[in-house]
């Protein structure tokens, strides 16, 4: 593939991770739900290059969902549940956004020095895409980690996912790309209604996952 | 014709253990009292006794049960058994292999098992104080006399009296510390087998400290005499013991003729004289120590049996 | 065949206990079962004894059941059909008792299904071939006690009981486990004859052998892993703690004597040092608690303890002597053993059947209150009297044979070339003198407790003798005792074969000595001759009855107590248990047991009673089980947060789980 | 019939699949309950008669004797557990704790789930493999959460979201294997095709494979529940319907193992990756231990046994991890007797707890009493979970030890010593149900004995006679299994 192409797609993965570095940043939700929402335009923009590159219209599917369910609906789905719920618009984070960002740089760090092991006779764009994405996948790991605040988990979680995508679409020519994305997004929506459940059954008065698991199995 | 012979000499051997057990007894008393400026009773006093307390009725308490009847005369039987087996004036016993010196030791054992259960059999509490006082006694003297066996058993390398005997007589033996630290050991098991001082008195009913006479209490009548000989008996069998263990010299050899034997009855009395006298010395020189001392005072007799044992081997490697 | 027949039998024992569950609570099933099972165990020891006694070669058989490759092997040789024979004459024995003594079960549905299955175990571990049987028998026995164990689970003491045993016992199997897996190799050659053929390198032989020691140790009530037994073999119904203590018991040593002297090839002198040690420590430690106990069923376990110790120092001598190469003396501790092995069985059985019957009389274990038992049930005292002079190794009873045998062969321990063993083995020698003279101590406290004297409580005094088939049974065990104890020289030339098969060698015949005496190795070096003692004992005995009654008087007046002069009506003032183990207590006991006294003095004019109370420690159980215990606890605790989380929180071990592993294969090569 | 035969392989993922449906629209308990019985066992024959014959490979269904014995074990169980799951929903519509419309839902969720473990397991393609998964874990996650109290939404939230995080990394390790394929294979379904993996695996990029095992490793590891991935586990298992737990514990747990054991294998082909045997065997010891201790201090009986699932897999994990002939031989066997005990005392102990109004376990003794065949079949399934004989697990634990121990004392002391702590919990518990004075109702139980006595029997048999054509079988497998 001649050199442009693969600096496009080298910029979108790594603008990807850089945009996890964001969201890790964030300690107001409404910030987080938009840099978001970037994370998925993102994706989608660089989704839609590899269709472009590798000529896999299939992969335009996977990139218009991103787009529509993951960067607008999802966001403002949230954006409706945050006002209805009242919840409180800071995240409680574990630790304060310095560690939690060198941890994060560790974190890459960490996926780069695995993947450089990679033979380099596999194609590169799927080797950096991969190293990219594994970043991607443990940051948003690190995003569920360090927020006590269970949209910012969500939030975290579609990262993650996000992630995934980005791998799935990187392998050339990898079949079930478009179901996978579906069904993630399927298994998204999924627990965005369970915390409406939970709303709507009254049964707790936040969503913060601390209160779901107050009753922690067996009582003490 | 032999055959006749040894069964005559083990016969007379049975015969004349029961017949001198009294009178050791009664010399032993008689020494005593002499030593202490007494008149003291006559040497043959014991044999009176017997036959007195033979031909008094039994008394039995109500609760006595059968055993409380028939342990004397066990206890007797196997007292008189295992005297029978210890070779006195001659080694040539017909029956001496038909049971060594640990099951002699053990016939000993069964006679005071029985004498302990006698003692517990009424339900008095000094029946009790008696019987517990006597095993623990027995479960510390055991031990030693099994070592004691034990280092003349490995000297001799073999656990028959007679051979023993033969073995003590013959040059081979040198003297050897071993020999001294079973014989001192023995002198000591032998004082508390017998319950005499140090250990018990034999003369008291002071009830806080009597062991042996703790256990007859209950007995009167023929049921005592029989106790009271068999107790004389274990008293003679130490002393032959010790006598053909340590001081073989004059002991008949087996299949001699009458004058060889002779000379052993000589021989054999003049130990046993010379045995009663050391303790009668001893028993007037020293006094009864508390019953609780008498663990440490076997506790040495064990240590010394079990010193003894292990220096065999660092004296001679055998 | 006998192997086959066994095997039917054995699988009749099996369906025995599945005809007894279905038939749950009816009253014909007690003599049903029990009788069927005496009937099996008759025809088992039957074989045993024929393959015993006419020395036919070891046979075989295998079954497509088990580990498919192998198959479910079984084999009979003079070892294992001599142990047949201990284990099914224990079992007649248990089973003729249990028709009489089995109603008073008051819940026979939870005894009766596991009895046959109990004999079927102890019986298929005998015969096993191959390890995985063998383990598996050995577990299956061990369930099957457990179940007796907690026949009467009402009790919380039981089931704290059944707790430990089989906790201990699958401890012990996993022991046994890990010493079959290093035989076996990791190939897995399981079966008894590869193993046979493989010999493990010296290290792993050594780690075999501890691992043996441990696993059957705990099984046969070795100190320190003796803690379950005297709280188990007292739990179940009488007749079945004499089973599992007379019985079962041996049944370890049957594994120690296969595994030790038969599978894992030539042994090293100091691993008889190791049973050696371990033995007296038994033989004496044993004794002691049981001379401290007042619970009669948990002082014969405690015995039992004891007599496994001696066992066990047969074994050490026989290792020891074999190591260096001395057959005789070797063959000679080996006879020893297995004589003390079935003497044990006898005695002990006779034993906890009458405590059985003690316990139907009068409802009590406790010695402090009983008392005068010999006049309400004379047979069982009778009985129980030959037990105690028995177990106390006295001639002429069988034991002091066996006894005498050990002795024997401790006096040959000169010619062992190693320093170690010739100064050990005497030293234990001494040892078993203690344990065998305290044991005397102990069973004179027990018969004087609880039969003479008078009774202490109602139940003592309005006791019943118990039933024909009890007393029948304990008579017997009596009887073949005594027998045993007289002509020792037929026993011992029946063991030769089994002595044989592992040895290579036996004894002299001993049946055909003069006078029917036996003699281990030179007429002038030991002999005894229980018979001879015997009958000058009884002849002694009459002659002086006779000859009192005849030539002097042989009136006798009953008359109240003199007691010295203090006559006292009240059974109280007799010496009771504690107080009879008093003097012993204070010489061994404050070292061994950290026994301490407390004596609580009224003031003078005070009328309140002066109290003395004494407590008593089990070292063991404080320094080794009870650390234990209390260190799984505190883990268990610790734990236990885990399971309190937040989401957040467990998806950060997830986290971690992750990351770790990535730095290490990113930092692997 | 010659018919049917030849598209068993269909029928096994058609008729659980069809019956969702209809479950879904059928009203009444009665008929649907029925209707469920008979659809699992109409799956159940028709998996036996993948014996008779089975399709050869094709790019999209795989059958070989690897996925036989899954197929065959878990239609069984769930065919089982769907006879006890008749008796045991009566009761619970009884005291209402369920209605009839969710009662509906649970009906198809039970055979959607059942299809896709099916589907799971004869899927020739780890991409379709994981989706079966996921929606299999879906569906359990909906009955799990189906009695909406407190405790049932935290369970089924916290399933959801450690399994979604679990999902997601096997998904990123399917992703990796595609990718290190793909070089060598080329692009398309080719790269995801099983068959086609392992012939030509040996070409595969190692590091990507290390990496892609690790994800995949810890995705489906976190369904098979090893610690420290085990955390939806026990409350999953406890808050649920006792037949979901039954199923969860016999089945689902397998079927991740399986997919483990597929890639397990795939490492192994290749030279020059990591052996994954270590990584399997640390984590199972680690499961092991961990879950031995964590039995002490339970207070439910459901969530008692949920760990002592968890145990179990860590030993069938360290089995594997071990390998060898006879320790792979030992991990099938040990976990065919596990679903089979485990599901039985799942069984016992939903009676149980139906019967005494409770699952804590103070508050029931004295089982043996009050109800002997619930009892003594606790205790029987205690025993066989503890590994006493004759029962199977005895087996499989033995040839585990001893072989584990002459190749590596150490971690054979390791397990051992898990094992012994694990028993002892057990055993402690066991005594208090079933022994003692009696607590709680006395009521007489209207159970249905016939799927737990059944399960027992077979591991009793199995416990000292393994049929000469299971054992053939299995030690092909083994082999298979390197």
């Amino acid at each position: 593939m001649h050199g442009l192409a693969f600096d496009v797609a080298h910029l979108l993965a790594g603008s990807l991770v850089l945009v996890s570095f964001m969201m890790l940043y964030q300690d107001r939700l409404y910030a987080l739900l938009n840099t978001y929402a970037l994370h998925a335009v993102v994706l989608s923009l660089s989704v839609g290059w590899q269709a472009y590159i590798n000529a896999a219209p299939h992969l335009y599917i996977t990139a218009s969902i991103a787009l529509l369910f993951k960067a607008i609906i999802i966001p403002l789905a949230l954006h409706r549940m945050i006002v209805r719920l009242g919840i409180h618009r800071e995240i409680e984070t574990v630790a304060s956004i310095g560690p939690t960002m060198l941890a994060g740089i560790g974190l890459v760090g960490l996926s780069l020095a695995v993947m450089l092991r990679v033979t380099a006779d596999a194609d590169l764009v799927a080797r950096e895409d991969i190293a990219f994405a594994l970043s991607v996948v443990l940051l948003g790991l690190l995003i569920m980690v360090t927020r006590r605040n269970a949209v910012s988990q969500v939030v975290g979680f579609m990262s993650l996912e996000n992630g995934l995508v980005l791998a799935a679409t990187g392998a050339k020519g990898m079949p079930l790309v478009v179901e996978i994305s579906v069904a993630f997004s399927v298994l998204i929506a999924f627990i965005v209604i369970g915390i409406f459940l939970f709303r709507i059954r009254e049964r707790f008065d936040t969503v913060d996952v601390q209160a779901l698991d107050r009753f922690r199995g067996e009582r003490r | 014709m032999a055959l006749i012979r040894d069964l005559a000499v083990q016969g007379a051997q049975m015969c004349l253990v029961v017949l001198l057990a009294p009178l050791v007894t009664g010399l032993v008393r008689k020494m005593k009292a002499r030593l202490l400026r007494r008149q003291g009773p006559p040497i043959l006093q014991p044999y009176r006794d017997l036959l007195r307390l033979v031909h008094k009725d039994a008394v039995l308490a109500e609760d006595a049960s059968w055993l409380f009847r028939a342990a004397p005369y066990l206890i007797f039987a196997a007292t008189w058994v295992a005297a029978a087996l210890v070779p006195t004036f001659g080694a040539g016993l017909l029956f001496s292999w038909s049971a060594d010196l640990i099951a002699i030791v053990a016939l000993l054992g069964s006679a005071r098992f029985f004498l302990a259960l006698a003692g517990m059999d009424v339900g008095t509490s000094f029946g009790g104080i008696g019987s517990s006082r006597e095993v623990m006694i027995a479960s510390l003297a055991e031990p030693a006399m099994i070592m004691i066996i034990f280092s003349l058993a490995l000297l001799a390398r073999s656990t028959q009296l007679s051979t023993i005997a033969e073995y003590m007589l013959s040059p081979r033996v040198g003297l050897r510390v071993t020999l001294g630290l079973a014989f001192f050991s023995l002198m000591m098991v032998g004082l508390a087998e017998n319950a005499r001082i140090p250990v018990d008195n034999p003369a008291t009913h002071l009830e806080l400290t009597m062991v042996h006479e703790a256990m007859v209490l209950e007995y009167s009548g023929r049921h005592l005499a029989v106790i009271e000989l068999a107790g004389s008996l274990k008293l003679l069998l130490y002393i032959s013991l010790i006598a053909c263990l340590f001081t073989p010299w004059g002991l008949a050899p087996a299949g001699a003729d009458w004058r060889v034997d002779a000379t052993g009855t000589a021989a054999y009395l003049t130990k046993l004289i010379v045995a009663c006298a050391a303790l009668a010395v001893f028993e007037t020189t020293i006094a009864k120590m508390r019953v609780f001392r008498v663990p440490t005072f076997l506790g040495a007799a064990l240590m010394l049996g079990l010193l003894g044992t292990l220096l065999l081997f660092v004296s001679r490697g055998l | 065949m006998p192997i086959v027949f066994s095997l039917d039998c054995i699988a009749l024992l099996l369906a025995l206990s599945v005809v007894a569950m279905s038939l749950e609570r009816r009253s014909a099933a007690t003599p049903v079962i029990y009788g069927a099972s005496l009937l099996t165990s008759v025809l088992l020891l039957s074989a045993g004894l024929l393959h015993l006694l006419d020395g036919s070669a070891p046979a075989g058989s295998t079954l497509p059941l088990g580990l498919p490759w192998i198959g479910a092997r079984f084999r009979v040789d003079p070892l294992s059909s001599f142990f047949l024979v201990i284990v099914n004459l224990g079992a007649a024995a248990a089973s003729f008792c249990g028709i009489g003594h089995g109603r008073h079960e008051q819940a026979p549905q939870r005894v009766l299904p596991f009895y046959p299955a109990f004999l079927a175990g102890m019986n298929l571990v005998v015969l096993a071939d191959d390890a995985f049987t063998f383990l598996l028998s050995w577990e299956f026995m061990s369930l099957a006690s457990w179940g007796l164990v907690m026949a009467h689970h009402h009790q919380p003491e039981n089931a704290r009981a059944g707790y430990v045993y089989l906790l201990m016992a699958s401890f012990g199997t996993f022991a046994l486990l890990l010493a079959f897996g290093l035989l076996a190799g990791p190939n897995g050659g399981y079966a008894f004859e590869t193993i046979r053929a493989s010999h493990p390198a010296p290290l792993f032989a050594a780690l075999v052998l501890l691992l043996v020691l441990v696993g059957a140790g705990s099984k046969a009530g070795l100190v320190p892993l003796h803690v379950w037994l005297p709280l188990a073999h007292p739990a179940a119904p009488s007749h079945v703690s004499a089973l599992m203590s007379g019985v079962m018991t041996k049944v370890a040593i049957y594994a120690v004597i296969r595994i030790i002297f038969d599978l894992l090839g030539p042994p090293v002198w100091w691993w008889g040092i190791v049973v050696l040690a371990l033995g007296g420590a038994s033989a004496v430690m044993g004794v002691l608690y049981a001379l401290f106990e007042n619970d009669l069923k948990r002082v014969l376990a405690y015995s039992t303890i004891e007599n496994i110790g001696f066992i066990f120092v047969g074994l050490g001598l026989a290792i020891a002597f074999r190591a260096d190469g001395f057959e005789v003396a070797a063959v000679l501790a080996l006879t020893a053993a297995l004589f003390h092995v079935f003497n044990h069985m006898l005695l002990k059985s006779l034993l906890f059947f009458g405590s059985g019957a003690v316990l139907g009389a009068t409802g009590e274990r406790n010695m402090e209150a009983l008392g005068g038992l010999i006049h309400r049930m004379p047979a069982t005292a009778l009985a129980v009297l030959a037990g105690c002079v028995g177990i106390s190794a006295l001639p002429p009873f069988n034991a002091f044979a066996s006894e005498w045998l050990t002795f024997q062969a401790i006096l040959l321990s000169p010619q062992l070339p190693q320093w170690g063993l010739k100064l050990l083995v005497p030293a234990v020698g001494a040892l078993l003198a203690l344990s065998v003279a305290l044991a005397a101590a102990c069973f004179v406290r027990i018969f004087g407790i609880a039969f003479l004297g008078r009774a202490r409580t109602e139940q003592a005094r309005t006791a019943r003798e118990t039933d024909r088939f009890s007393r029948v049974a304990m008579l017997g065990m009596a009887a073949l005792c005594l027998l045993a104890g007289i002509l020792p020289g037929f026993v011992i030339d029946a063991i030769g074969p089994a002595v044989q098969g592992v040895m290579g060698s036996h004894m002299p015949s001993q049946s055909r000595v003069a006078w029917l005496s036996i003699i281990p190795i030179a007429q002038s070096r030991s002999s005894y001759n229980g018979l001879l003692v015997f009958i000058f004992i009884a002849l002694s005995a009459t002659m002086a009855v006779l000859a009192i009654h005849t030539l002097a008087s042989r009136k006798t007046r009953r008359a109240p107590i003199w007691d010295c002069g203090y006559p006292d009506a009240n059974p109280a003032i007799q010496y009771t248990a504690g107080s009879f183990a008093q003097p012993i207590r204070r010489v061994f006991g404050t070292l061994l047991f950290r026994a301490h006294e407390e004596i609580t003095m009224p003031l003078p004019g005070d009328m309140a009673p002066a109290r003395l109370s004494v407590t008593l420690h089990d070292v063991v159980w404080d320094v080794l089980y009870a650390p234990l215990a209390g260190a799984v606890g505190f883990a268990a605790d610790r734990l236990n947060i885990l399971q309190f989380l937040t989401i957040r929180r467990y998806l950060s071990l997830v986290f971690f789980a992750l990351v770790t592993l990535l730095l290490v294969l990113a930092i692997w090569r | 019939m010659n018919l049917l035969l030849s598209h068993n392989l269909a029928l096994v993922l058609a008729i659980p699949a069809g019956a969702a449906v209809i479950l879904a629209a059928l009203p009444g308990y009665r008929l649907s309950a029925r209707l469920n019985v008979l659809a699992s066992f109409l799956t159940f024959l028709a998996a036996l008669s993948l014996f008779v014959r089975h399709p050869p490979p094709d790019s999209y269904f795989l059958i070989d004797d690897l996925n036989i014995v899954f197929i065959v074990l878990s239609t069984f169980v769930g065919f089982t557990t769907s006879v006890f799951s008749a008796s045991y929903i009566g009761h619970e519509l009884e005291t209402g704790r369920l209605t009839p419309t969710y009662l509906r839902f649970y009906h198809a969720m039970y055979q959607v789930m059942m299809f896709g473990m099916n589907l799971a397991l004869v899927v020739n393609n780890i991409g379709l493999m994981w989706v079966a998964i996921e929606l299999a874990t879906l569906a359990t996650v909906l009955m799990v959460g189906i009695y909406r109290t407190h405790e049932a939404l935290e369970a089924a939230w916290k399933y959801f979201i450690l399994a979604s995080v679990g999902i997601a990394f096997a998904l990123f390790g399917t992703i990796l294997v595609y990718m290190s394929a793909q070089p060598v294979v080329g692009e398309g379904l080719q790269g995801m095709t099983w068959t086609v993996l392992v012939t030509r695996v040996s070409a595969f990029d190692p590091a990507l494979l290390n990496v892609a095992f690790i994800f995949l490793f810890l995705g489906y590891g976190t369904k098979v529940g090893l610690a420290p991935l085990h955390a939806w586990l026990p409350d999953a298992h406890a808050e649920g319907p006792t037949p979901i737990s039954a199923v969860l514990s016999g089945l689902l747990l397998n079927v991740a193992l399986y997919a483990i054991l597929r890639f397990k294998m795939l490492m192994s082909l290749n030279s020059h990756a990591m052996a994954p045997g270590p990584l399997m065997a640390a984590i199972g010891l680690v499961s092991l231990v961990f879950a031995a201790f964590m039995l002490y201090r339970r207070r439910d009986i459901k969530r008692l046994f949920a760990y002592s699932s968890i145990e179990h897999m860590g030993i069938i994990v360290f089995a594997f991890g071990m390998g060898g002939p006879l320790a792979n031989f030992a991990g099938l066997l040990q976990m065919t007797m596990h679903s089979l005990t485990k599901s039985a005392i799942f069984f016992t102990v939903g009676h149980i707890a139906q019967v005494k109004g409770t699952q804590k376990i103070a508050e029931i003794r004295g089982l043996t009493e009050t109800h002997p065949q619930l009892g003594w079949a606790l205790v029987l399934g205690v025993l066989a979970i503890a590994g006493m004989p004759p029962l199977g697990i005895f087996m499989s634990e033995f040839l585990v030890v001893s072989s584990t121990f002459a190749r590596a004392p150490l971690l054979a002391i390791v397990l051992v010593f898990g094992l012994l702590v694990a028993f002892g919990a057990l055993l402690l518990r066991v005594q208090g149900f079933a022994f003692g004075e009696p607590a709680g109702s006395t009521a007489p139980v209207r159970a249905s004995y016939v799927p737990i006595f059944a399960h027992l029997a077979l591991v009793i048999v199995a416990g000292v006679f393994l049929p000469r054509l299971l054992v053939t079988w299995f030690q092909h497998v083994a082999r298979m299994l390197g």
